[in-house]
């Protein structure tokens, strides 16, 4: 009698928490739709065209006539290709690691220089950053269809899935531990299943994004950057391998979805 | 106990497909930064059997894994209770072992992230159980702390692939906080337990 | 930009142009450098606002984080001629105040920072009565926290 | 990022134009600490103006509580297309910046 007692309690208890975390997940979004509507990500873009038409490095050239897969200079739906397998560099390449490409081949500028500062903060965001940025925005509309025919993308593509539900680290995570199972959050923030196509299309159509968390643009390089930092992992290499064949996989897995970014995040 | 890890990892046989050499493309791609050093890209065991098999293990395989982990968990003599208050701090902590974390500083337990624990806070997570009310619910004698200091300490040894970190054996949390976090859980003053 | 912006910050400097600043008001730095809410009200002269429904506050009811919260403000009281934001938990709780003139309408959106959950206070002044609503918003952790 | 570019849209809505302008500032609080530890000095925008074709129509004076990039949306009543719209802004160390544009 007391235990049943105790259950309907208990009972009550739990559906009552259950419609508060109804409203707290309305009002999560509401504020998440709220802080989109506000978002100064635009001043980025602007920036970043600056940035992409400016003369640099030793050629002293502008990064206009880089080819981002639809031939150089074209820009207009570019972005939704990557990333791609690319014969010049015989490689398979994201956003980042292309222009970084461009900035060796056509600027003339060395890697190591042109790869000190990718990830910038809010006073003074990176050049990456803000060409991510200008370049991503000629995509809105596009739907994102990275390369998947090629057998280096494919292989990227299968490293990237291995990679995604790899275990390692001081706190034994793979991106599944966070990434893996619905109806999950991490404090507020929702999660993102992101090897199912429904969870993992938002995702990509958004990146790379104005965090207010950070106050600046931040891109999927950082993005992964930051996941391996908070899996108690050491660092991946700026446009290394891992972090391409992770994003080629990640937006493989999103693919079809029209691109609406660089979107505003948390 | 490594010499046990070892033996159960021969006991698995590698997959016929062609699987892409993670391990070795880690070891190319990533580097030591601050306190995040290569030695953690190389998978324990643990780490490689919960890998291969998508975090279910064999029953059998599981338990022995569970087995060897426990061996890794020396509990401390006596009361296990520590303040709940200096519990909640580290609860609500999200830092340590990051390469950003300044070595030798005191961890968090990050228990937030992922669990809800006292009612007052609206931002917690739910990838683990919600352990509102849990000492009121399942009292607080001495093998209830000693279960509850064991999960902490290493959340393998009952789980073999369970998700959440080995905060004591990752060297994460020390034992004094580890028994804060025990208070925090069954002490009836805890806002836990309210 | 910058190069011209640097120019225009030296002819100020110089006295050859008007600063721009001569031509609106003077900030109110009694009201903005006060402490809690109740000094900056009555150094904007509106201690005695009243409450009113006709005021309205669109903002979430739960901020994710802090530094980025966005608020709505929407006045209907008649001849509103200036809305001012209050944050009564900040150090320094005014963030704004709008003058409308002639030609637009009593609105205003913007993204203010919040260092913890509290009510949001909007004052709107009309025919020189002030007209009050209040907003709680909680600010929580979001992410991982480390 | 530091003080400096400006966007402005406004757009013909129902009855009113609907002004939305984003503009390039650190809107330092004066308590915040450098990665060295050392105090970054106040720097934030205090005043807002909105004149529509040369005249004031939005007096806004503002603090360090407004968000970094500050993003503003108004409200003109009316309005044509090519209606001329001019924002700008000046901070507290004397800086200022000003975009302009039409009604579309």
């Amino acid at each position: 009698m007391i235990r049943r007692l105790v259950c309907l309690f208990l009972l009550g208890g739990f559906s009552c928490t259950a419609v508060l975390a109804q409203d707290t997940k309305k009002e999560i979004q509401r504020y998440q739709q709220m802080i989109a509507e506000g978002s100064p990500v635009e001043l980025f873009e602007l920036e970043g065209e600056t940035l992409w038409k400016k003369p640099q490095g030793p050629s002293n050239l502008s990064l206009e006539r880089c080819d981002l897969g639809l031939g150089p200079g074209m820009l207009k739906g570019a972005y939704a290709r990557l990333p791609r397998y690319f014969k010049d560099a015989d490689q398979v390449m994201d956003l980042e690691s292309r222009l970084l490409h461009c900035m060796v081949t056509l600027q003339g500028r060395k890697r190591e220089e042109a790869t000190r500062r990718v990830f910038g903060n809010d006073d003074r965001p990176s050049e990456m950053e803000l060409l991510s940025a200008y370049i991503a925005g000629r995509s809105r509309g596009a739907k994102i269809s990275p390369g998947l025919s090629h057998p280096r993308e494919k292989q990227a593509y299968e490293l990237g899935r291995a990679l995604f539900f790899h275990r390692a680290g001081a706190w034994d995570f793979s991106c599944a531990s966070c990434h893996g199972e619905e109806g999950k959050r991490i404090r507020m923030q929702d999660l993102p299943v992101l090897y199912k196509p429904q969870h993992a299309r938002p995702v990509v159509a958004t990146w790379p994004a104005y965090r207010v968390s950070n106050s600046t643009f931040k891109t999927m390089q950082w993005r992964l950057n930051d996941c391996y930092r908070q899996m108690r992992m050491p660092e991946p290499a700026f446009a290394s391998e891992t972090t391409v064949a992770l994003t080629l996989f990640l937006t493989a897995t999103g693919r079809g979805e029209p691109y609406r970014g660089p979107g505003t995040k948390r | 106990m490594s010499r046990a890890f070892l033996f159960l990892g021969l006991l698995f046989i590698p997959p016929a497909f062609a699987e892409p050499d993670v391990q070795k493309v880690l070891q190319r791609d990533f580097h030591a930064r601050g306190q995040a050093t290569m030695d953690r890209v190389v998978q324990d065991s643990l780490q490689r059997l919960c890998t291969e098999s998508a975090d279910k293990p064999p029953p059998d395989v599981a338990k022995a894994l569970e087995a060897d982990q426990m061996k890794t968990i020396s509990f401390p003599a006596g009361d296990l209770m520590g303040d709940w208050q200096r519990g909640e701090k580290i609860a609500q902590g999200g830092r340590g072992l990051t390469w950003s974390d300044r070595p030798g500083a005191p961890g968090d337990g990050s228990c937030y992230n992922c669990h809800q624990l006292a009612p007052a806070e609206l931002s917690y997570g739910t990838i683990g159980p919600s352990l509102r009310g849990f000492g009121k619910l399942r009292g607080n004698g001495p093998e209830m702390q000693r279960y509850v200091y064991g999960k902490i300490y290493n959340a393998k040894a009952y789980n073999a692939c369970s998700q959440m970190p080995r905060l004591g054996y990752s060297g994460t949390l020390t034992e004094e906080q580890i028994k804060d976090l025990v208070g925090l859980l069954l002490d009836p003053a805890s806002p836990v337990n309210q | 930009m910058n190069r011209i912006r640097r120019a225009l910050v030296a002819a100020l400097a110089a006295g050859l142009l008007r600063p721009l600043a001569s031509l609106a008001a003077a900030w109110n730095k009694d009201a903005f450098g006060a402490k809690n809410a109740a000094d900056a009200l009555k150094s904007l002269g509106a201690a005695n606002a009243v409450p009113s429904h006709d005021l309205v506050i669109e903002a979430p009811q739960i901020a994710e984080n802090g530094a980025v919260v966005p608020i709505e403000i929407t006045s209907s009281v008649r001849g509103t001629r200036s809305i001012m934001v209050l944050v009564d938990k900040n150090p320094f709780p005014l963030v704004g105040k709008f003058d409308f003139a002639e030609g637009a309408l009593p609105f205003v959106k913007l993204n203010v920072k919040m260092g913890e959950t509290s009510d949001v206070r909007v004052v709107a002044e009309a025919g020189g009565r002030y007209y009050v609503a209040t907003r709680e918003i909680k600010v929580t952790i979001g992410g991982c926290g480390g | 990022m530091a003080a400096g570019p400006m966007k402005m849209r406004a757009t013909l809505g129902n009855g009113y134009t609907d002004l939305r302008v984003l503009m390039s500032h650190p809107m330092e609080t004066g308590q915040r600490k450098d990665p060295d530890g050392k105090l970054v000095p106040m720097h934030f925008i205090q005043s807002v103006v909105v004149k529509v074709n040369g005249r004031t129509v939005v007096d806004g004076q503002i603090s360090q509580g407004v968000s970094r990039n500050p993003v503003f949306s108004f409200r003109i009543k009316g309005g044509a297309k090519g209606d001329k719209i001019e924002v700008s802004w000046v901070d507290n160390q004397g800086e200022s910046n000003k975009t302009e544009g039409a009604v579309a």
